[in-house]
């Protein structure tokens, strides 16, 4: 029983939506609606069990006293506010003040900052690992040397570079990807399949 | 008399040479005048010919199309269609269309509750109406009736319904052929080989283990083959006793994975080891979690990190900062544009299908293992396509597109 | 320790202060010195296309990125569009970014507010340019555009009927235009091609974000005729139709940055074939 | 440890000043926005008390931003609005006329079953929803990636080897199309996992390999613009908006 039934319902689920792809009907393009709208309301209520385990872990380490605990604080009283601010009766959406300037003076500059430290991270990885080691690192370290280049006006050298730059990225890439994007079809269509039939069952855990 | 001379000459005058010379004067608007006269005729009629039902769809959509006179066109502004459901109803505007344009594709409302609805297989009756550029159109007889329906099968996705089944075939023929005991090959994977190693460095050193899942949900591929390769992490961690880290980016991949690694502590003998706080909840924006997960490795300094499953551009910030802490890194996802960093900063990199065929490699599941037996297949037999397509345009055909061509 | 092992072993944290600082650099001193970009075949295979088209030919744009994107994407849309005002080539705009619309109100009319002051006539609405607006399911509305324009968008973004737009008086479908351009950032592009070229041949061109371009390179020549990548595309086009601008300015950072990574790879390099040092291979 | 303390304490007092002085010039949320930019950058020299500080309130605070999206822009219109309208009419008065659908039970109650897994006896009952969200996208992936990733790539393999152009033959195009053409098959034998990378297989495989790692070259050198793009953007935020020296 308990294993059956979530391997029956993964196995209708998933034949319907396979179907339905070939069937241009109202009432199957509704269910088809119908049962993505469903996926996306379970994982609104999946958040619960996130923030359930967010709050279990950090409340513990300030009882626990664990290193750097005093930092789970900040992220508590940080999640409340919030909260607070987004769910206050009689404010009722999130157009309201605060919630708004929250998001853009608080998330927004830490988002964008983490993100642009990939600019960092980039120079360095290229520092440390585009090195002649062995030939396939020599050839990585070629093609990204070339593209890279291509940015630098190099006066008469620019023309040839340039030219190399776009060969590298409309051949070799193209059949790399090509043979990339076959493969991931393949095998991500298989692990489907795999799951449809019960066979990949390790997402349901061995109890 | 003579009064009477210069009157008569008057209206002579007024009768005779005024409209003369005032004819003179407008001498550009009597001919125009006179050939709007000559104009207000209406335009030809146009002739309703059918009324066709789009294929491989829902319904709820007809394409009216009519014939006009070649002469016409240059007369009108262009058509107005009209609709009703009974040719003596009351006809309703649908939509215009360019005098040179002779169809119109009429789209009504999916839904009852929609004024603009049209019902499938029921009867329409079609007016087409050219505008004339004097003002003056003329109208068609009613044509119709006309249906429109939905389709059962998308005829133009058959290419698809055959890859489907032969692809579901060879999965289930090489899965049935494998549970008969037939010993299968599966070469081996650098990373995987590697877990192993990786497992006892961390013991050795009495560091922690990271596992990140990515930021995928539950349902997407990458994070399905991650969970199996979690299960065998997370025993091997269980049988030396290491401490395993996993922050998790979404909540059901955080309640799967506490499953998976739960299961693979009890497998090993070791249920008492486990508890919720290892597989944990982080926060389901992607940087935010990239800010916490650097956190907990330049804190927690794992011995080994893992990142298997969807990746997005925190790829690279993950894997810097995971080999700044000098950890062994070994990666893994389906996102083409992620896997050359995961490449230049990681020591071990599985690349797409590497990553689903891992999960298959490590459980050593005959079933599992069969249906790696037919993906090689499925690409043996593309590139014996590839192979034919290469010679059939060599000697002039190019057919082999249009056999495989899916119509949306 | 000799300075070759050392060059090897060079903690990070210089590359990181040396980026930052020649970066900021060439960002605050952006202003003094140009850079002459060297512009490629597939972004002058767009410039040729429109500097050929006659006045009164019409072009399709859709703008197929939101918000986010803006920064990336916006110096090339105001680079065509100068360019397409400038030939007298008229721009039929659309989206198929949900939230797009009001970004790309706003766009066409700052860029049609430009062109008039910079090539002193009038652009105008309805006449040079158009915006139909937008429609969700983008492969089902680039579809259905094949067919007629009207099919989705029987009225344009202002809710005027497309036949009463002068600009788009017997224009029916692709075929009445002479070519498309897409500046996305999504996955609109791919649909361009599979749905957009592979079904209606029409002459399509791209421009998309820097990390999203060498995906499109393969398709240079078959389904595009040109490709527009990022900020050094769009930097390239605007040196092309003489009006530098953000793009441009951005591109003194861009080589330093280029430069200053190139420099630390060689000096790795140096560092390691002279030290005879062997570390483990990178792993695949 | 002393000095380092007294270290610590004299960063953070000239780093309260200048937010003094910054909220006078700037405004509040300017500054705010500014420092939070400035503590996460001190990641790059070293883990610090006020990364510590930007990444844990960073967690707490994007979590709870999410959780209220969720609610506000899922939970309320399309569950409850349509379970029953006239309970949301307070904040989305369009929806309080709508006929209620029923249907939308199912995933309260999947919803709900889900949430059980926090209790120890009842939590195998929140497989149920797993398993409907799995076999949901398992049944779409199958189709998806079998027709994008398999099937249109056959569309697109018919290259001709010979390639003859305007001027006759064209050797460059020719070259290019030999090199697609030996280069998917090698990666494809590169992906095969079945048979030993052994003799002229082995050879393939090889070549596969050389040819992917051109391509994660180009791909890595290409991309360093976009992510400079970024740190400009920042650079912007920080030197133009906020200290207000570039414009």
């Amino acid at each position: 029983m308990k294993r059956r039934v979530p391997l029956t319902i993964v196995f209708i689920v998933s034949l319907f939506m396979v179907i339905q792809y070939f069937v241009p009907l109202d009432s199957w393009a509704w269910m088809y609606q119908y049962l993505i709208d469903w996926t996306i309301i379970i994982g609104v209520f999946a958040l619960l069990l996130g923030i359930w385990s967010l709050l279990r872990v950090n409340y513990e380490k300030i009882q626990r006293k664990s290193e750097n605990w005093q930092y789970s604080i900040v992220t508590l009283l940080g999640l409340f506010i919030m909260i607070i601010v987004g769910f206050v009766p009689g404010w009722g959406n999130l157009e309201n003040y605060t919630y708004q300037h929250l998001f853009y003076y608080v998330l927004v500059p830490i988002q964008a900052t983490m993100f642009s430290l990939l600019a960092f991270f980039i120079a360095s990885a290229a520092f440390r690992a585009f090195r002649a080691r062995s030939a396939l690192a020599s050839l990585l370290l070629f093609s990204g040397l070339i593209i890279m280049i291509r940015f630098v006006p190099m006066g008469p050298l620019s023309e040839p570079i340039s030219e190399i730059a776009t060969w590298i990225l409309q051949v070799p890439n193209l059949a790399a990807k090509r043979a990339i994007i076959i493969g991931i079809g393949l095998g991500a269509a298989a692990t489907a399949l795999k799951i449809m039939l019960g066979i990949e069952r390790a997402y349901l855990g061995r109890d | 008399m003579r009064y009477k001379c210069i009157i008569a000459a008057a209206v002579l005058f007024v009768g005779l040479i005024l409209p003369q010379a005032l004819f003179a004067q407008e001498d550009a608007e009597v001919p125009d005048s006179l050939l709007a006269e000559v104009q207000l005729e209406p335009p030809p009629q146009p002739v309703v010919t059918e009324g066709v039902d789009r294929p491989n769809d829902n319904g709820h959509k007809l394409t009216v199309k009519w014939k006009y006179p070649e002469e016409g066109v240059d007369l009108i502004e262009g058509f107005e269609v009209y609709r009703s459901m009974s040719p003596d109803g009351e006809f309703q505007l649908r939509g215009q269309s360019p005098a040179d344009y002779f169809e119109y594709f009429d789209i009504g409302g999916v839904d009852k509750s929609d004024p603009d609805y049209m019902a499938n297989d029921e009867d329409y009756y079609y007016k087409i109406v050219a505008i004339g550029k004097n003002g003056v159109s003329s109208e068609s007889e009613i044509g119709g009736p006309f249906q429109t329906s939905g389709q059962v099968f998308h005829t133009g996705k058959i290419p698809v319904l055959i890859g489907v089944v032969i692809f579901a075939f060879f999965t289930v023929y090489f899965i049935s052929s494998a549970k008969k005991g037939k010993e299968l090959y599966v070469r081996p994977l650098a990373g995987i080989e590697a877990v192993d190693e990786a497992v006892g460095r961390a013991t050795e050193m009495g560091k922690p283990i990271l596992y990140i899942l990515g930021i995928g949900t539950a349902a997407d591929i990458a994070t399905i083959a991650s969970f199996t390769i979690l299960g065998r992490v997370a025993k091997k961690v269980a049988e030396y006793q290491t401490d395993l880290i996993v922050p998790c980016y979404e909540p059901i991949v955080m309640s799967i994975a506490q499953d998976v690694v739960r299961s693979a502590y009890l497998e090993a003998g070791r249920p008492d080891q486990y508890n919720d706080d290892m597989v944990f909840f982080v926060t389901n924006a992607q940087f935010a979690y990239v800010a916490g997960v650097n956190g907990i490795m330049v804190r927690e300094r794992p011995a080994t990190n893992f990142y298997l499953g969807y990746f997005a551009a925190e790829s690279l910030i993950l894997a810097e900062t995971g080999n700044s802490i000098g950890a062994i890194q070994i990666a893994g996802t389906d996102q083409i544009t992620q896997i050359p960093f995961f490449v230049v900063a990681c020591d071990y990199t599985l690349i797409g299908e590497e990553l689903y065929a891992a999960s298959a490699y490590l459980g050593r599941d005959p079933l599992l293992l069969g249906s790696l037996k037919a993906e090689d297949w499925a690409k043996g037999i593309l590139m014996v396509v590839f192979l034919i397509g290469v010679l059939t345009v060599a000697f002039g055909w190019d057919g082999i597109r249009e056999l495989v061509r899916v119509n949306l | 320790m000799n300075i070759f092992e050392k060059m090897v072993a060079l903690d990070r944290r210089w590359v990181f202060l040396f980026l930052f600082v020649v970066v900021s650099f060439a960002y605050f001193f952006r202003n003094s010195f140009s850079v002459d970009v060297v512009t490629t075949k597939e972004v002058e295979s767009i410039y040729d296309f429109i500097e050929g088209a006659e006045p009164g030919d019409k072009i399709l744009m859709s703008f197929d990125y939101d918000p986010s994107s803006l920064a990336e994407l916006h110096p090339m849309s105001r680079a065509i569009m100068l360019h397409c005002f400038r030939q007298g080539v008229q721009v039929i705009a659309v989206t198929l970014s949900q939230y797009g619309a009001g970004m790309v109100e706003e766009v066409l009319r700052d860029v049609s507010a430009e062109a008039a002051e910079l090539y002193g006539r009038e652009v105008s609405y309805g006449t040079d340019y158009c915006f139909i607006g937008y429609r969700p399911y983008p492969a089902f509305v680039i579809l259905g555009m094949g067919e007629n324009f009207r099919v989705f968008f029987p009225r344009d973004y202002y809710d005027t009927l497309l036949d009463d737009l002068p600009i788009m008086h017997r224009v029916r479908n692709y075929d009445d235009v002479k070519g498309v351009l897409s500046i996305t950032s999504g996955t609109t592009s791919d649909m361009w091609i599979i749905y957009g070229n592979a079904r209606y041949n029409m002459p399509l061109a791209l421009g998309v974000t820097g990390v999203m371009a060498t995906d499109y390179y393969p398709y240079l020549g078959n389904a595009l005729f040109g490709l527009i990548g990022g900020w050094k595309g769009a930097a390239e086009y605007e040196q092309l139709v003489d009006q530098p601008h953000d793009a441009n300015r951005g591109m003194p950072a861009q080589v330093a940055a280029h430069l200053t990574i190139v420099l630390f790879i060689i000096i790795g390099n140096i560092g390691y074939l002279m030290s005879g040092r062997k570390k483990p291979k990178i792993g695949v | 440890m002393a000095a380092r303390n007294i270290a610590g304490y004299v960063v953070l007092a000239l780093i309260v000043i200048a937010f003094a002085i910054s909220v006078v010039l700037k405004g509040l949320l300017l500054t705010v926005g500014a420092f939070l930019t400035l503590f996460i950058f001190s990641f790059l020299y070293k883990d610090n008390p006020y990364y510590k500080f930007a990444e844990h309130l960073f967690v707490g605070v994007s979590a709870a931003y999410w959780m209220c999206m969720g609610f506000w822009g899922t939970m309320v219109p399309n569950l409850f609005g349509k379970l029953y309208p006239p309970m949301v009419g307070g904040v989305l008065p369009a929806l309080k006329d709508n006929p209620a659908e029923f249907h939308m039970v199912i995933p309260l109650i999947l919803g709900i079953m889900l949430l059980m897994r926090l209790s120890s006896k009842a939590g195998w009952i929140s497989k149920w929803a797993l398993a409907f969200i799995v076999g949901t996208t398992a049944g779409l992936n199958l189709v998806r990636y079998l027709r994008s990733d398999f099937i249109q790539q056959i569309n697109n393999t018919a290259l001709s080897l010979y390639v003859t152009g305007a001027t006759g033959f064209d050797l460059g195009a020719t070259v290019s199309n030999i090199v697609i053409f030996i280069g998917v098959m090698c990666g494809l034998i590169y992906f095969f996992f079945s048979k030993e990378h052994k003799g002229a297989f082995g050879v393939g495989a090889r070549t596969g390999i050389i040819v992917l790692m051109v391509t994660f070259g180009a791909s890595f050198g290409y991309t360093v613009m976009a992510r400079i793009s970024l740190l400009v953007g920042r650079m912007q935020f920080l030197f133009g908006d906020w200290l207000g020296m570039i414009r």
